[in-house]
Parts: C-alpha cells; structure tokens; sequence
C-alpha cells in the first residue's frame, strides 16, 4: 500500500490482484461502464416512461382487444436471468483473489444461463407474434420495442461474454480483470432493466 | 522551460519525443489517438459543417429579403431552414465544443498526457464525420429533411414526409448521438481520472466544471432523443405506431420526448461558452474570478435545471395548468446560475485591470448579447406572454441571442485565444478587434429587429409574407446584416489563416495565462506534459513556484512518467496518485469501426435489412479488433 | 416586463463601462480591493435581487394572469365554434347550426365563444393575436379556448406552428359583428347554396359537378359532398381565397382554379386544364355563391 | 509474468467522502426531482380518459410532496451550515477545502431548490385540476 503502480503492466495472478488491492478508488473503464450505463438506463427510462405515456392516453389497456399479457413464464425467465448475477459475482470476487481458473469456469456458467434466457425469451416473443403484430396498434408497438431492445441488450451481453471467455482463457492481466468486473456491471444492469421491462408489460395483468 | 534545457532534462524530453511519435503523413491522421490531433480534426470538421450552415442561413435571409420573393421555392426554403438547424446545432456547435475545444484543452488543463480512452475518442471523431457526411448526403441528392429541426409529427410521420428526407435526419442524428455520448464519457472519465495529482475538486479550472457539467447532460439529454428516433424510424421503416392517434399513439409524445433532450441541449450548447469565458477573463482581467465556488456551481446547476423546464417548449399545445406550472417555475429558477455567473463575469472585469485584447472582446460582446437573450428567454417563463409569442421571430431573435451571440461569440475567441498555442504563431490583433466589431454590428443588425418582427406577429418558418403585413423594411435591415455578418466572420477566419503562416512566434505564454496549458511549448508536444504537474490551485499557471518545481522534477526525473505511453491517473474527488497508466497508441480500427457503422445505417435507410444483418457482423469484427491489443502487449 | 429587462441590461452595460473607465485600477469604485465585497455583490445581484423579481413575474404572470386565457368550462358560452386546421386551410362550422364556412369565423361582438380547434392531418396552431393566446390544433386532441372581441371589427389570425409546405400562407379573418349583423350573416350561412341564374352560370354549376371539383368540395344542397377541401356552400360571402392568400375577385378566382400551384406552390388542390371557357363558367358560378 | 513496478511513494489515505457532506449538496436537488417526477406522472395520470376512476387528488398529492421536499431541502441547507462552520476555508488543501467548498455549494443549493419546491407546490395548488390554460 505505499507505492503507486503501473498497474496496466499486471499480468499473471498474482501482480493483477496486488494491483487490485492497492487502487484506492475506481478504474477509468469501470468510470467509463458505469456512464455508459447510465446512459443505457436512461434509454430504458424515457421506453418505460413511452408505455406509461400512451396508457394514459386511452381507457382501454391493452389497445383493440389484445389479451392481457400471461404472468408466470416471464416471471420465471425473468427470475433466471437475475440469478445469474450471483455467478457473474462469484467471478469477479474469484478473478481478484487470483483464481482465475475458477472466475473462467464461473463466468462460463452465467453465459450457458443467459444465452438460455435468451432462447427462451425469442420463443416467447414468437408466440406473442402470432396473437398480435407491433403493427397492430400503439400497444403492440411498445410491447414489442420494449421487448426488442432488452433483447439486444441481453445479445451484446452475451458477446461481451464470450469475448472474454476467450481472453481470460489465455491468462488474466489487469486489462482483463477490469473487462470482466465491467461486464459483471453490465448484467447487474441488464438483469434490472429485465425486471423493469417486465413488470412494465406485466402491468395490465398485475 | 525551453530557454537553456540542462542536458539530463533534454535527454528525457528526447526520449519522450521518441516514445510518442506518430507514424507520419496522412496515415498518422487516420490512425491518430492524440487528442490534440483528434481536437484539431474535429475544429476543421465542424468548420465545414459551419460553413454548409451559414450558407443555408444565407439562402433563407435572402428569400426572405422582401415580399413575395422567389429566390427559394417553399420546399426549398424548408429543407434549407430544416438542415441549416439541424447542422448548426449538432454538426457545429457541439462538436466544436466538446470534440475540438474540450478534446484539445481538457487533458492540458488538467494536466494530463490523453483523453482517458484515446481510441474511443478517434472513434467519436470518425463517427461524427461520418454521420456529418451521411446527412449531408442526403441534403445533396435531394433528400434534405423538411420538417424543422425539431421535426414534429405528424408532419414527419410517412404521410405527410413520404421521401427518404426524415430517415436521413433521424438516422444520422441516432448516429452522431454515439459519437456525441462516447465523446461525453470519455471527457468525464478524464476530468473524473487524470486530473494532475493535487488537483482537487476545489482546484480545478472551472472551463473543466463547464465541460464536466454539459458531458453530464448530454449522457441523460441524448437517450431522449434517441428513444424519440428510434421510435420514428420504427413507425417509420416498420409500420409501428406511437405517434399516429388513429392507432392509439399520441403526436405529443414526441414534442415531450424531444424537448426532453432538446432543452437540456441548449444549455449543452452555450455551457462551453461560459466554460471558455471564465478562462479567457482571468488572463486579460489579471485576477482570479469573483466568487470562485458559485461559478463552479452554477455551471453545474445550469445542466442540472435544465432537465426540468422542458415543457416550456410546449405551453400551446393544450398542457394541464398543473402540468405547466412545474415548467414555469424551473424556467424562472434556471435565471439563477446564470444571474451568478452573469456577475461573477462583470465583478471580476471591474474590479481587475483588463486589457481589452481581441479575446476579452469577444467575451465582453458575449456577455452582452448573452444578456439579451436571457432577458428575453425569461419571457418564455410568464406563461401568458409565452403563448402569445411562441413560434414567432420573438423566438427566433431569443435564440439565436443566445446560441449564436452567447455560444458562438466564446468560440470565436477562444479560437483567437487558443490560437496561439496550437499553432505557435500570434493572430492580427488590429484584424482581430476590426472583425470582432463587425460580427457584433453584424450579429445585433441581424437578429434585433426580429424581436420586433415577432411581437409584430410574423410567425416563424414562412416562407413568404405579403407586402401588406408591414413587415418589409425590417426583413430588408435583417437580410444585410446577415451579409455583414458573414462578412464578420469570414474576416476572422482569413485573420486566423493568414496568422498561420505569418503570424509572429508566439512563445509559451504570449498572455500571462492562468491555466496549466500555457506551460507547455506552443504547440505543446505529443505527450502534453514532460513532468505531471503539481497543483495546488485552480490558477495553476500563476502558482510559480510549483512551475519551477518542475522544471526541477525534468532534471532529476522525478514525476516524469518515460517508460511507454504512460500517464497518471488519480483518485476522482481530491486528486490523489493511484496509479500510472499505459495509453494505446496509433490505431486503424476507429476509422474501421465507424465506416462498418455507417454500413449498418446506410443500409437500415435503405431498408435491405439482410445486407443491414451483414454489416452488423462486419462491425462486430471490427470491435472486436479494436480491443485486439491490450495495453501491456504495446 | 420590458422596464425591468431594460434596467437589467442598461445596468449591466453601465458595469461593463465603469470596468472600461477603470481599467488601469483593481477593486471596485468606492469600497477598492475587498474580496468580501466583492462575492457580496454577486450573491446580490446574481441571486438574492433576482430571486425577489422572478417570484414576482412567477405570481402576476403564473398565478394571476394566467386563469385569463382558461380555456371555458363547458357550457358557459352562448356558443361554440369547432375550427379544424388542414393543409393548408381552417374548416369552421358552428355547432348545433348546420353551418360551415373556411377561413373566416364570423362572431358575435362582447360574447364570449367556445372555441375548439381539432386538426384533420398534421399539427397547426390557432392564432389570433389580438385576441386570445396560440392554441395548437393536435391530431387526436380537441383543444379548447374563448374567443371574445371587446371591439367590432376584423381581426386577422394565422396558422403559428410549421405545417409543411404553405405554412406561410394559412391565414384566416374573424370578423366580430353587431349581434343582429352576425345573426343575418348566420342565418344566410346556414341556407344552402343559391341556385344558379345565368345560363354562363348553370354550365358552370355542371363543369364543377362533373369535371373534379366535386370530388373534394362540398357545396351544400349539391351532389358535390367532397371533404378534402374547404366549404364552397357561400364562397362568394368571403373577402379572401386560399386562405387568406388572394382577395375573394372574379378574377383572382379565374387565376386560381387555372393554376392554383403558382399562386400557393404545393396546396392540394390540382390545375385541372379544362379551358378557359369551362374555367370562366365556373368562376361565374362560384360568385353567385353569396 | 511481470510484475507491476512502484515508481513513487504514495501518500497515506485520507478519509473518506462523507455521505453527510453529499446529502448536503444532493438533497435539495433531489428533493426537487422527486417533487417533479412524481408530480408530472400524478398529473398524467390523474387527467387521462381513466383518471376519473382512479380518483387522484392533485392538490393533496402536492401538499403532501411539497412538504416532504421542503423539508429535505431545509434540512440539506442546515447540514451545510454545519459543515461550512466546522471546515475553515475554502483555500485549505483538501480534504478540509474541499469540503468547505462543497458545503458552501450546498448552502447555495438548498435554498434555491427550495424557493424552487415552494413555488412549484404553491402553484399547482393555485389550479383548477386538469384544467386546460
């Protein structure tokens, strides 16, 4: 703790997770995530804030006679992916206490689960496509815009991930221990807007 | 520091010089991740943005010179008034503000030898460029947007903008908002990181609390108005519907939408201005600014307040009483920070010893017209008065008070100001003042008589009015002063370009400056910084003791940083050393990401969503290129 | 306002010049070199007095003024006029009286009127500015404000949000009459449209009926029941054409059915090319239309 | 494996950031965002088609929010004396300075935000509910 550190020339166990312990304050790229989250939450808060705006335009809600959404499915699926969260935690707590091995088999573990939901989640879309279109009326638009876009959060989550089960395979340096604290930030963000983005289109239902 | 280097401390800025070389010639620019380089691409860039612009202004004063004339057909007149808003606010005034200002001068003020992520700013510049070139395709084979910039729907929906004019607005301002949102991260994670060690909040430049303030408001103004674009393009391109309310949509989700990010941009736009302000007025007043920690205040509650006064756009359209009321006292509270800083900038000249050189012209012309507008932006807030004069050329002389003679009269002299540290030369200080005088003249003959205009009942966006309205001789006065101010600024420009060859030497410190960047030698090196500064105040360069400090540090190599790419990083609240860090180099894969980009929207516009699929994937590679190279492998 | 704004500002330049006048010597006039002084004198002019003139202009202009232009309860007018703004004219009927006009809204002189503005496509704005604020007419949305002259007399008013192409030339007149005035003017408002009397007349009547112009006009008491364009029932009654564009003569109107694109460059209403002898018949029927 | 080289002597710790000194600076700002987010949604709610069902009382709702946001406004204000007094001047090295900065921010913020809140619930309070002007 007495000596600054170059710390981007950390590589191995060991110096990544010594330079780890003594940064006293955030990383410039978990500075950079969190903005960048901020900014993607926004997006989901003026999409949410869109549902909300065009409910109260109406009395009827859904719009021309569309079912109410079904709870439980979505629920459940929503449920897995939030627990992925505790993997992707265990990962980071691993790869900083220099077990790199075990962060790697950990974060492999959250990917095989999210790309699950993921699958999971299209098939549903699907089958809500075959009831209504976003072309239907307003409703159906935001449904499915809402819908599309946490869906492509989920995807880029999903590449982040394998970009880094293929870096990390090669050893930990500090540049990829603060890559995979960032993508731990980015599923903590993305596992929130999902319970946001759901309990917004559960909303008639519940 | 230049005059008579000890051979221990020339040997160190030798190796340095070594250390951060760019490769040469045009290849250097492309793959370039120097911020001075990436500023200076985006000064020449918003430029011509600038240029395309102001001869769209040109062509609109001109058709309105007289009655009934026929310079321009309507559908002309409204593309052009439509591009000529759209380029100005987020082709010019933001990127020279935040990418050529803020990327040149932010890591030199703070001390610092990069922006926090060089890569990602080459990459914000290339975006940029490229959603620039994209709109102004359309623009150039007949497919400029005609629906204003602030493009309401319906008027915007398919049915009544059936062309392809819409999507190349919508597109390339969803494109620019990724540069413009990466370029925001990346200055605040370097106010937040590489800030000198010592450079504690309360000692930091407040052009960087400016800077710091509208990054912040563009990282929540500008997801707004991507959902608002998004959304277009998909009622647009897919048949959806939020807009249309046959279908249950509601047309004032978008004006709510877009104010949303678009009254927060205002203040995004004229901040730098204050930023630039309150640099040049130490130097030329010889005093520290008045009331040092309110300044710094204001100008973030200016960002702040600014989320809270959208509706004020909106008081015609039939709002709650309820609903208009939040909206009318937060347009009257926002009067506040500025009040502050409005006397701040007077106290301070008047109790200095000001030299009235071309930059403190600039700035003095600034704080005039800025009183101006503000005057009579507070109008807007009396409700009553706002519904009576909203859509007129009231608004139109109040904005332009404000985003061009309090936003743009900053940047002109900052470009006087600055001019000699990025080129080395001294501008023409007669030139300087004679086309300070002449933009002013110009810029007030243009723009007054159009409060007139307005509180007369001329409606803004007509194309035409007829000789009875009365309102001729006005628009005749108008119409010249826009020739002058062209004039105006046409002779600040040549001024500058001829400077360039001819200009005098200028030296470190041509002004007595007062900030850390007139330390370094004009133009400063690549690495910025031979040793990371010591601060301890946020006159840095008034503090000579720390300065000769060092100097001293260069002869014994200490703080001097000389193994790679490196430069310091600091805790984010009180500055304290963490860390040394390693910067990337030069790097093709910025430029390659953002043309992969510009695949992917061209594509999207012309709806061949298979070959859109494809170019996504292309720019999937190219990112992953991008983060190929670690910074220990370099 | 503006006594306050101008003080603010001629007080502020006053600054600017005893800044200029003292170039040569630091501190402020008076109390010389005192920091203290000198952060005093921001937080009171840059804050405290500020706050005191805003909370001022926030309870006239906000609180006290502003129930003025309220829009009125509904039923606490004699009458209501619905206005629907298209591109690029204003549709007016008084309702609950059968009775249609464009780009002219007749009232009574000291009544108030309910007026409520709709919009048959994109969003205009109603604008009379010496009478009442702007009311935007929104798509899905009936706005609603009173209309109310103090004074007889023509009041001109026009569209003030950009609609498109002939946003410049959307103009209206109201013209607030004596009671028993505007009472006639209704009563003949609401009669259908005069027969034709001159044979010129009559051929005209059958070209507007057969050659395109019915397709989009409605005159009432005729087959022509089109509703793209504005009412032509009393079309001869009006002082102006195309809204507010051309006055109401024969032969502005004989330019205008020829060639309406060169006259307002992009409205709806096509040339059709019939000749000029079909396009005289019918000017001569259309200004028996009183 | 290389291992991450020291280059300087670093200087010991200082103490944390306060989350007092940023209630301070961040509640009456806060305070005010709550008032208009939760106001302009009860508004939206309370006058759309559905309202009537629902049976929003804007008034209550605006005095109620309006008195809590005060409240942490004022308070926020008077943490900011607190500070301001026990952390000399501004010019001080941090962290003392840098407090006294912040604390002198805080003191500025919370009574505009206040003037601010006050206005903002009197005003609503003024008017007939969902009615247009």
């Amino acid at each position: 703790m007495s000596s600054i550190p170059r710390s981007m020339e950390a590589a191995g166990s060991g110096p990544v997770a010594a330079v780890e312990r003594a940064r006293r304050t955030q990383p410039s790229g978990w500075w950079g995530a969190v903005l960048l989250i901020a900014t993607e939450a926004t997006l989901f808060a003026c999409l949410i804030a869109t549902y909300f705006y065009l409910r109260f335009r109406t009395d009827e809600w859904p719009l021309g006679g569309i079912e109410k959404p079904s709870v439980t499915l979505p629920l459940v699926f929503t449920a897995i992916l939030v627990a992925t969260v505790v993997p992707m935690f265990l990962s980071v707590r691993a790869a900083k206490a220099g077990k790199t091995r075990s962060a790697w088999w950990l974060l492999l573990l959250a990917t095989a689960v999210q790309a699950t939901y993921l699958g999971l989640q299209i098939h549903l879309m699907v089958d809500d496509l075959h009831s209504f279109t976003p072309q239907a009326n307003a409703y159906g638009s935001i449904y499915y815009a809402l819908l599309g876009i946490h869906h492509a959060h989920v995807a880029v989550g999903l590449a982040i991930d394998a970009w880094l089960l293929w870096k990390l395979a090669r050893g930990i340096t500090n540049y990829r221990l603060i890559a995979l604290r960032i993508a731990a930030i980015y599923w903590y963000f993305v596992a929130a807007t999902a319970v946001a983005v759901v309990l917004t289109q559960l909303y008639p239902s519940l | 520091m230049t005059v008579a280097t000890p051979p221990a401390a020339k040997a160190r800025l030798d190796r340095l010089e070594r250390i951060w070389k760019e490769s040469p010639g045009v290849l250097g620019w492309l793959t370039t991740v120097d911020h001075k380089r990436i500023g200076i691409l985006y000064f020449f860039t918003s430029l011509f943005f600038f240029g395309a612009g102001g001869v769209e202004a040109l062509a609109i004063r001109t058709q309105l010179i007289g009655p009934d004339e026929s310079t321009l057909s309507p559908a002309t007149f409204n593309e052009m008034m439509s591009t000529h808003g759209t380029t100005m606010i987020f082709f010019f005034v933001v990127p020279i503000s935040l990418g050529a200002f803020g990327n040149y001068l932010i890591p030199l003020m703070i001390g610092a030898r990069d922006m926090a992520f060089p890569r990602l700013n080459a990459l914000s510049y290339w975006i940029f460029l490229c959603a620039g070139t994209f709109l102004y395709v359309g623009v150039f084979t007949g497919n400029a947007p005609s629906a204003g910039w602030f493009n309401y729907v319906p008027l915007a929906s398919k049915a009544y903008s059936p062309g392809p004019g819409i999507d190349f607005y919508a597109l390339s301002l969803l494109f620019v908002g990724i540069s413009t949102t990466l370029g925001a991260i990346n200055a605040i994670v370097t106010i937040f990181k590489l800030r000198a060690p010592g450079m504690s909040l309360n000692r930091m430049p407040l052009f960087c609390f400016a800077f710091l303030a509208v990054s912040f408001a563009l990282i929540f103004a500008l997801p707004a108005l991507s959902t608002a674009l998004i959304l277009l393009e998909l009622e647009r391109l897919l048949g959806f519907h939020f807009f249309i309310p046959a279908a249950g949509g509601a047309p004032i989700l978008w004006q709510n939408l877009f104010w949303i990010f678009g009254h927060p941009e205002v203040y995004i736009i004229i901040l730098p201005a204050f930023g630039i302000a309150t640099s040049i007025i130490p130097t030329f007043v010889r005093r520290k600014m008045v009331a040092w920690p309110l300044v710094a205040l204001a100008e973030i509650l200016v960002a702040f307040l600014g989320f809270g006064v959208w509706a004020h756009h909106m008081f015609a359209v039939g709002l709650a009483s309820a609903t208009t009321i939040y909206f009318a006292a937060a347009s009257l509270i926002i009067v506040i920070p500025s009040g502050i800083q409005l006397f701040s900038w007077i106290t301070t000249i008047v109790t200095g010893t000001p030299r009235f050189q071309t930059p403190l012209l600039w700035i003095i012309g600034f704080i005039v017209l800025f009183i101006m507008g503000g005057l009579s932006g507070v109008t807007f807030a009396a409700i009553p008065f706002d519904q009576q004069t909203t859509d007129t050329y009231y608004v139109v002389a109040h904005f332009h008070y404000v985003i061009f003679g309090a936003a743009v009269f900053p940047l002109l002299g900052g470009m006087y100001y600055w001019f000699p540290k990025v080129t080395g030369r001294m501008y023409h200080e007669g030139w300087g003042k004679a086309s300070f005088w002449l933009t002013f003249i110009g810029t007030n003959v243009t723009f007054f008589p159009m409060h007139i205009l307005g509180l007369d009942g001329m409606p803004r966006r007509n194309y035409t009015y007829g000789p009875e309205m009365g309102w001729t001789g006005l628009n005749l006065i108008e119409t010249l002063g826009a020739y002058l101010l062209a004039l105006g600024l046409l002779s600040v420009f040549v001024n500058l370009a001829v400077s360039l060859f001819k200009g005098e030497k200028a030296g470190n410190d041509p002004f007595g400056g007062d900030t850390l960047e007139w330390s370094t030698t004009s133009p400063p090196p690549p690495y910025n910084y031979a040793v990371i500064p010591k601060v301890s105040s946020p006159y840095a360069m008034w503090d000579t003791e720390d300065r000769e400090e060092d100097a001293r540090n260069l002869e014994r190599g200490r703080k001097v940083l000389e193994q790679g790419h490196e430069t310091a990083a600091s805790t984010a609240v009180d500055a304290e050393w963490d860390e040394v860090l390693d910067m990337p180099s030069n790097s093709a894969w910025p430029p390659l990401v953002a043309l992969a980009m510009t695949g992917v929207f061209a594509m999207v516009l012309l709806q061949q969503w298979f070959a859109a699929a494809i170019f996504v994937a292309v720019l999937l590679c190219t990112v992953a290129g991008f983060h190929l190279k670690e910074p220990e492998e370099a | 306002m503006l006594g306050v704004a101008s003080i603010v500002f001629l007080g502020a330049v006053a600054m600017l010049v005893v800044g200029w006048v003292r170039r040569d010597r630091p501190g402020l006039p008076f109390l010389g070199e005192n920091e203290k002084a000198n952060t005093i004198l921001v937080v009171l002019f840059g804050m405290a007095i500020p706050i005191v003139i805003l909370v001022a202009l926030f309870v006239i202009s906000d609180l006290v003024l502003l129930p003025e232009t309220d829009a009125p309860a509904a039923g606490s007018t004699a009458m209501t006029i619905t206005v629907t703004g298209h591109q690029w004219f204003w549709q007016v009927r008084y309702e609950g009286k059968d009775a249609e006009t464009a780009n002219e809204i007749h009232i009574p002189v000291r009544t108030p009127v309910n007026l409520q503005v709709r919009s048959a496509d994109v969003i205009h704005s109603f604008w009379v500015p010496e009478l009442n604020r702007k009311i935007d007419t929104i798509p899905g949305q009936t706005n609603a404000i009173e209309l109310y002259a103090e004074r007889a007399g023509v009041y001109r008013g026009q569209c003030a949000e950009f609609c498109g192409l002939q946003h410049a030339h959307m103009a209206f007149r109201v013209y607030a009459e004596p009671k028993a005035r505007f009472e006639a003017w209704l009563a003949n408002l609401r009669k259908p449209a005069r027969e034709p009397t001159t044979p010129l007349a009559r051929q005209g009547r059958r070209a507007f009926m057969r050659d395109g112009c019915a397709a989009c006009h409605t005159i009432s008491g005729t087959e022509a029941e089109g509703t793209v364009g504005p009412n032509l029932t009393h079309l001869a009654g009006r002082e102006t054409l195309a809204a507010d564009t051309i006055p109401d003569t024969p032969e502005y109107l004989f330019r205008w059915i020829q060639n309406p694109q060169a006259i307002k460059p992009g409205v709806k209403m096509p040339g059709l090319g019939l000749g000029p002898a079909k396009f005289h018949a019918i000017v001569a029927y259309l200004t028996g239309l009183k | 494996m290389r291992i991450a080289k020291p280059i300087l002597e670093r200087i010991p710790p200082e103490s944390p950031v306060s989350p007092v000194l940023w209630f301070a600076v961040l509640g009456a700002p806060g305070a005010y965002s709550v008032q208009l987010g939760l106001g302009y949604w009860l508004t939206e709610a309370a006058c759309s088609p559905t309202g009537g069902r629902w049976g929003i009382s804007l008034s209550a709702w605006a005095i109620v929010i309006t008195a809590l946001a005060a409240l942490v406004a004022v308070a926020a204000g008077l943490i900011s004396i607190w500070l301001y007094r026990r952390h000399g001047d501004r010019h001080d090295p941090p962290p003392a300075g840098r407090v006294a900065f912040l604390a002198a921010v805080g003191m500025t913020v919370s009574t505009l935000f206040l003037v601010l809140i006050l206005m903002t619930g009197v005003g609503v309070v003024t008017f007939r509910e969902c009615n247009q002007s």
